[in-house]
């Protein structure tokens, strides 16, 4: 459970604006790889074509290959729900449904696929589910109540718990902190560090220090100017970006001496 | 504008752009003039408006009560009241039902198909089209519904009564004109389309992007989506759209007297020449000739149509509150 | 790019699918095969052929889909053709009314419909001068009566009511919009004899019937457009010393602006239909009258009405005068929608 | 463009004095007869404007009874007890005057049906009762056969359409069915349709469009109003007729006046019909009323009334009306009657 | 232009749910104060008593005094519009008004409020409080375009610009750069710098070199359980506070060992 990434230069587009440009990179099973950069390089962008989820968006096209353990997601034929049930997906503000118990809100993508649990399975589901997102103590009473009823952070844990319920094999996180306090963003990079045992896990953040944390390898993205696409400028491993970049750029962003 | 409220300073060193505590007795709320005018308006308008209801209901019930304890043989239709009433109730709830169950899930679709299926460009002027038809009057339903509909019909009609004649629906001789109950409720269905087609795109369209990609994210399909994060999300919104438009089907009159052959009859075949009334049509069409009590009678029936309104209304909040914490609006 | 040919290994996210023309095919056999059958059997018929080949394409392409892409694909496929053909089918009525209005009223539809009224006038010619300006009226005097109360009140609801009263006003109002419009109608009539004596039908009852219909659709959307302004913008607002009243005024309407006049209009559509509360409240005349408080006024849909109903000797020329007076009320509908959809995105907020 | 010119530009050609409003409501029957006395009478003087509201001869009464209008148009005439002086307290009608009926319309009710290939249909009185009463239900039914041997009539459902309002169309062919066919047609005439069930629209224009649009359809209205439809020749004694406008007005003055009720003026003129009236008479007739009050509170209004009604009654009016509207003109003697009770108007 | 805070022990409550317990503290002029704390803990409850903007949440109310240069905020007829147009504030996210301009932005607060300016003297305002907001170079050009045009740093320092227009002696800032990247954020720190030579300045954070980097004073608040009121525990001079606080709590905070 866990797979590798290729990404074969990759243009997003939004339209006719190119977002982001030329992007060719490898992420390794079983690590975190983080991606940092300023606020409109393209890093969103960039990680929802990991699981296709750019599609969503009206307009939005890619142009070249992103392999996941040598199989192209934009290959003809590929169907994008397959996609985003193997590559799972956190986003930057939590957002469980609304209408839904924890409970259900844990089962969301497991019921889609028809199956019909028992009972006691579903009940474990459940709880490896929540127990792997660090959440098991904190609602393990109040299972049937709305899950809007939790703290931020909570919340962010149920996410979390939903998307590892439907068991993929790589999980991006857009963000997944940026919205909580540190205890709890302590809470989820305490997760990540778990959760790299079984899944590949790619996180966008703004937080160095996050990154420097939780993370193995490091991307570093930037943009020329306002209006140009962003560029993938420098990765490599964490320790290796954060002490000694080969792009003076990056540097210049690590340290906060940028522009 | 901005007139301090303070009373000149007893603390003297203290700064002078706070106004000072004030002596005893004065207000402990302070609010400026323009606060008080538009709060008083506004809430002046929301009581205006309960009051204007009052008086529609004061009006119904002052001019309806004469019907109701006259006795039998002064009242120009020979019945006791609810006697008289009760298949006008009976039709009007029962056409209206018809239309809502028919107009609901089109609705329902079409707003979909704009909100979440057609292309964005598309979208927007398919969305006008629809809110054309809000603009067309009910007397051109009226003429279209005797005109085009009814002939359209009458074929369906008896090939219901041949096939599904077993049916205690599609008993009875079918209507040689199309005239019938469907019909009407055809008619009242198209009505009422475009009101819930808009309030319920509108909700669609309001459905976080959040929750709409956390399920597609979870592998969801876009029907799986929409199951998931979309109509959850939007069930109020869609059961006061459809409120509104049963709203509307309850008290649609001229429409209904143009296309409907009436009768005093509680029945619920569908292609039948003997359909019950509803109390707005029948209320058009014996006005013209009510004199003294009938008139009363007529205002009675009325009544009887505003408080079908209201429990109708009742339910839906009921049927509203009652999974309120579980609902999209946190 | 890669040059050795790869072994051949299916794609894993490769589901089955359907390649694209599979579906106009399938919907054209289907069609077709219909039509042949009912055809051979000697019923063949356009309507229903579309009816059951819609039914037999729809079968059929769930079976395809369930058998080649799996039962959630299938599902959802046949959501879409649901959704489509939901569309598809209130798109009928649509443009079947609007055909035969257009087809029946534009015979009508010249210069001296518009610069005649019917006063003197028996059978064929005539126009409709007084019954449009008495739409005017009456539509434009409920317009002026509805909107500020309307959007007052929702105001009220949305930045002021709390507790009981504004629990009350918003029940209430939903009941309001189920008031039967003939009802408001003999409302109105009623009202205006206990002030001007008996048999006073004017364009202001009419109106004031009318906007007993209007305001609470006016209050309804408001109220949700008003609920849509971010709570921030508010407390900006708030934070820079303005107070409420101001901050209503200046942010919270300018922002909701395109809303409140969409709602507006429709309700404006909703009412300027209406026939039965102005037989009631307006009354009936063929002379144009342009004075709204004195005098019986006429206004289109009565027009209408009344020319379906009281066809002379010569039917035609009323029924064509009736669907011409139809058509010119969806014109002026569609003109005001227009016109206020301009505004609303002259006033909509820049950006996003 | 046709609107009158300003009262006071001088630009009158006509020379006429009368100017105002006046208001009548009532009978839709009536309605365009009512349109055209109204154009005729505004042509000639271009100052008044005469609204009549087709609103219904009840709502007409009402109105006229409660002073909402200055006259009224009623398909029935109103009752001595309506044309007291104390029900008429609030109209503008002078305090101890009464209100007269004034025969100012008649109009033959054609039986109309739609049925294709039968151009010719013959029915007597029991037959259209026993239609209408849902005891024949097919075209080919041996009673219908046996009065039209000629006729290629189908083996197909009758469907009666019958008014859904309170009219007096209704109450006078109910009338008719109950005087001639008692035994098939048990109902009082009433404006109420007394049969619960069976296919009903509102209006003259309702039941000639349901007929017209329906298969097998077959409906009674104003005659004037039949167009291209198929019309029934209805059995009087032994000849089966076709209705006109001279054999309608003929039953007026084969009948008496109403006298039983009550007190009425000398110069009311309420008509109780006899439709077994033996000659050219078609039997199926409906009088409609003007209703104006013997003597106004306003001498201005009642110089108004007289001169419009007095023109809708005079042969001039009649003619206008009959050519314009379908209607029966009043025969010479009963215009007579008519203009002298208006002269009495004050 | 810049006065001193003083909360003689505050009570803020929502309805009958009391969010923050018995805060006492002093704020001098021209310095900057940052609140820390766990999520929930009511360190945006209590920023916004400051210039009573918690009043706007139906059923919120405060027991206590807070007293600005002496006055009583909370005295009786004291208006509250008066209150915030002395004391303005900055929210989490940028919240330009969308149907204004930059520049009808900047001057909402003057003419909201219905005063009539001269052209000359609102052309000097905007750039004065533009360049204040360090924006002025920025948009320049384009003063006449709408506010949401611009991105999400830069409309966060439109607000601040907006916020200083009035010219207020205070400023509250709640987590101003959460929604923000490291560059934005960097401007913005730079600005709360020189904002501080002239106004008095309260800032929430959850961002502890944030506040370490732009504070004079720390507070920590924090709640002593699930649903019980949030308190505030230690205040002092944040080199203090970082380096040798009095209480545990405050260094478990700090030193992320919270629990
Ligand atoms: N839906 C969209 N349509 C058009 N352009 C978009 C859309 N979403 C983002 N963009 C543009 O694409 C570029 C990259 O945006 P993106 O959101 O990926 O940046 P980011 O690195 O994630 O920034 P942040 O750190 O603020 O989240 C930006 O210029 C942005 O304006
Ligand atoms: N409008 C409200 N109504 C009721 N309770 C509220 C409301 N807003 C906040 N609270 C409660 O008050 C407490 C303090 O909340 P507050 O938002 O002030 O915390 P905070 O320290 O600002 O948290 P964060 O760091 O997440 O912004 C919390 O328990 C919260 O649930
Ligand atoms: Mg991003
Ligand atoms: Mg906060
Ligand atoms: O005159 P009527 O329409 O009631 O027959």
């Amino acid at each position: 459970m866990s797979k590798r990434i290729e990404v074969h230069d990759l243009n997003v587009y939004y339209g006719k604006f190119k977002a982001v440009e030329g992007v060719s990179l490898t992420v390794e099973p079983r690590t975190v790889t983080a991606f940092i950069g300023p606020s409109g390089c393209g890093k969103s962008t960039f990680i929802r074509t990991l699981n296709r989820m750019h599609e969503v968006i009206p307009g939005a096209y890619v142009e070249g290959r992103v392999l996941l353990d040598g199989d192209n997601l934009y290959g003809p034929g590929v169907d994008p729900v397959r996609v985003r049930r193997t590559v799972g997906m956190v986003f930057q503000r939590p957002n469980p449904f609304p209408t839904m118990s924890i409970k259900e809100n844990v089962l969301a993508g497991v019921r889609l696929n028809g199956q019909r649990l028992s009972a006691t399975a579903s009940a474990d589901l459940v709880e490896r589910s929540l127990r792997g997102a660090n959440l098991w103590n904190e609602v393990k009473d109040r299972l049937n109540s709305p899950g809007s009823g939790l703290s931020g952070g909570q919340q962010q844990r149920l996410c979390i718990a939903r998307a590892i319920a439907v068991q993929p094999e790589v999980i991006l996180m857009d963000e997944p902190c940026s919205a909580l306090d540190p205890i709890s963003t302590i809470a989820i990079e305490d997760l990540i560090g778990e959760l790299k045992e079984q899944y590949t896990v790619v996180i966008v953040t703004h937080n160095m220090q996050q990154a420097a944390r939780v993370s193995d390898q490091t991307a570093f993205f930037n943009l020329a100017a306002q209006g140009k696409p962003g560029r993938l400028i420098e990765i490599g491993s964490t320790e290796k970006i954060f002490s000694n970049p080969d792009e003076k750029a990056t540097e210049d962003y690590i340290t906060g001496r940028f522009g | 504008m901005s007139s301090s409220t303070g009373s000149p300073g007893t603390a003297g060193a203290a700064s002078n752009e706070l106004p000072q505590p004030p002596g005893p007795g004065q207000a402990r709320e302070v609010r400026r003039i323009g606060d008080r005018i538009f709060s008083g308006l506004s809430t002046g308008s929301g009581i205006a408006i309960l009051a204007v209801l009052a008086l529609v209901a004061g009006f119904l019930i002052l001019q309806g009560i004469p019907a109701l304890t006259s006795p039998i043989e002064d009242l120009q239709y020979k019945q006791p009241f609810f006697e008289y009433v009760a298949p006008f109730a009976f039709g009007t709830v029962w056409a209206a039902f018809l239309a809502l169950v028919m107009a609901v899930p089109v609705a329902i679709g079409i707003a979909l198909f704009i909100s979440h299926y057609a292309p964005r460009r598309l979208a927007t002027s398919l969305g006008y089209v629809i809110d054309l038809l809000a603009a067309v009057p009910s007397v051109v339903f009226g003429l279209w519904g005797i005109g085009v509909l009814a002939p359209l019909m009458q074929p369906v009609y008896r090939w219901l009564e041949d096939n599904l004649g077993w049916f205690p629906l599609f008993a009875g001789q079918a209507s040689g004109t199309g005239r019938t109950i469907l019909t009407a409720a055809i008619v009242l269905a198209v009505m009422i389309l475009p009101i819930v087609t808009a309030l319920s795109r509108e909700v669609f369209l309001q459905t976080p992007r959040l929750h709409e990609e956390a399920a597609l994210a979870l592998g969801a399909t876009r029907w799986e989506m929409i199951r998931m994060a979309v109509l959850p999300f939007s069930r109020s919104g869609i059961i006061s759209a459809a409120m509104l438009g049963l709203g509307r089907a309850l008290g649609e009159t001229m429409a209904v007297a143009m296309v409907l052959s009436p009768s005093t009859v509680i029945s619920f075949v569908l292609i039948s020449s003997t359909n019950p009334n509803t109390i707005a049509a029948n209320i058009a069409l014996s006005f013209p000739e009510s004199y003294n009590l009938g008139v009363n009678q007529l205002i009675a029936t009325g009544l009887v149509l505003f408080v079908i309104t209201l429990a109708v209304n009742m339910l839906a909040r009921w049927i509203v509150s009652r999974r309120k914490e579980f609902s999209g609006a946190n | 790019m890669a040059t050795i040919a790869a072994p051949a290994r299916r794609n894993l996210y490769t589901a089955g699918k359907l390649p694209v023309w599979v579906l106009p095919v399938v919907l054209a056999t289907a069609l077709v095969l219909t039509g042949l059958l009912f055809a051979a059997l000697g019923a063949f018929g356009i309507g229903r052929t579309v009816v059951i080949g819609a039914i037999v394409f729809t079968i059929a392409m769930v079976l395809i889909s369930g058998a080649v892409e799996g039962a959630r694909k299938a599902k959802d496929r046949l959501a879409t053709i649901l959704v489509t053909s939901a569309f598809c089918l209130a798109l009928l009525p649509l443009v079947s009314v609007v055909f035969e209005t257009l087809s029946k009223g534009l015979p009508r539809f010249d210069i001296e419909f518009f610069t005649y009224s019917m006063r003197s006038i028996v059978g064929a010619g005539g126009g409709a001068v007084h019954a449009i300006t008495g739409t005017l009226w009456t539509t434009g005097i409920a317009t002026v009566i509805s909107v500020p109360i309307g959007i007052m009140a929702a105001i009220y609801l949305v930045e002021y009511g709390r507790g009981r009263l504004a629990r009350a006003i918003t029940f209430f109002v939903d009941v309001m919009t189920g008031i039967p419009s003939i009802v408001a109608g003999l409302f109105a009539y009623a009202l205006f004899v206990i002030f001007f004596g008996p048999g006073t039908k004017t364009a202001i009852a009419g109106a004031v019937a009318l906007s007993v219909l209007m305001i609470p659709i006016v209050v309804r959307s408001a109220e949700e457009m008003l609920r849509l302004v971010a709570n921030e913008l508010r407390e900006a607002a708030y934070a820079l010393g303005v107070p409420k009243w101001r901050t209503v005024v200046k942010v919270v309407l300018p922002t909701s602006v395109g809303g409140l006049i969409t709602g507006v209009m429709l309700a404006v559509a909703r009412v300027i239909g209406e026939t039965a509360p102005l037989l009631v409240a307006a009354g009936f005349t063929q002379s144009l009258n342009s004075n709204p408080v004195n005098g019986p006024m006429m206004t289109l849909p009565v027009f209408v009405f009344r020319s379906y109903a009281d066809q002379g000797q010569d039917a035609q020329a009323y029924l064509d005068r009736a669907w011409t007076g139809a058509l010119t009320l969806i014109l002026i509908v569609m003109v005001l929608n227009l016109t206020a959809r301009l505004i609303a995105s002259r006033f909509a907020p820049k950006g996003r | 463009a046709n609107e009158a010119p300003d009262p006071g530009t001088g630009g009158g050609t006509t020379g006429s004095s009368l100017s105002g409003q006046l208001a009548g409501a009532g009978s839709s029957a009536m309605a365009s007869a009512q349109e055209t006395w109204a154009a005729e009478f505004q042509t000639k003087n271009p100052g008044v404007t005469v609204n009549y509201s087709p609103d219904g001869s009840g709502a007409g009464r009402e109105a006229f009874a409660g002073g909402g209008v200055d006259f009224a148009g009623s398909d029935r005439a109103m009752k001595p007890e309506e044309v007291a002086p104390d029900a008429l307290a609030s109209s503008r009608c002078a305090p101890d005057s009464m209100a007269i009926n004034l025969p100012v319309y008649i109009s033959p009710i054609a039986v109309i049906y739609n049925l294709e290939g039968v151009e010719e249909l013959n029915l007597d009185a029991a037959t259209v009762a026993q239609i209408f009463s849902g005891k024949i239900t097919k075209w080919n039914d041996p009673k219908i056969k046996a009065q039209n041997a000629d006729a290629q009539l189908p083996d197909l459902n009758i469907t009666a359409v019958h008014r859904a309002d309170d009219s007096g169309t209704t109450e006078n062919f109910t009338e008719y069915l109950s005087q001639l066919a008692s035994k098939d047609w048990p109902h009082e005439p009433d404006g109420v349709w007394p049969i619960e069930g069976g296919e009903a629209a509102p209006q003259t224009s309702g039941v000639v469009d349901a007929v017209t649009n329906g298969t097998g359809t077959i409906g009674y209205a104003d005659a004037s109003r039949a167009g291209d439809l198929g019309v029934a020749n209805i059995k009087v004694g032994d000849k089966y007729l076709k209705y006109s406008p001279e054999a309608a007005a003929a039953i007026v003055d084969a009948s008496p006046l109403d006298t039983e009720g009550g007190e009425r003026s000398q110069y009311d003129l309420a008509y109780k019909l006899d439709r077994k009236a033996s000659g050219d008479v078609y039997p199926i007739v409906l009088v409609a009323y003007a209703i104006a009050c013997e003597k106004y509170k306003d001498a201005k209004a009642a110089e108004l009334v007289k001169s419009y009604l007095g023109y809708l009654a005079s042969t001039e009016g009649q003619a206008a009306a009959s050519e314009k509207a379908g209607a029966a003109p009043l025969s010479a003697e009963l215009s007579g009657k008519v203009a002298e009770s208006i002269a009495a108007i004050s």
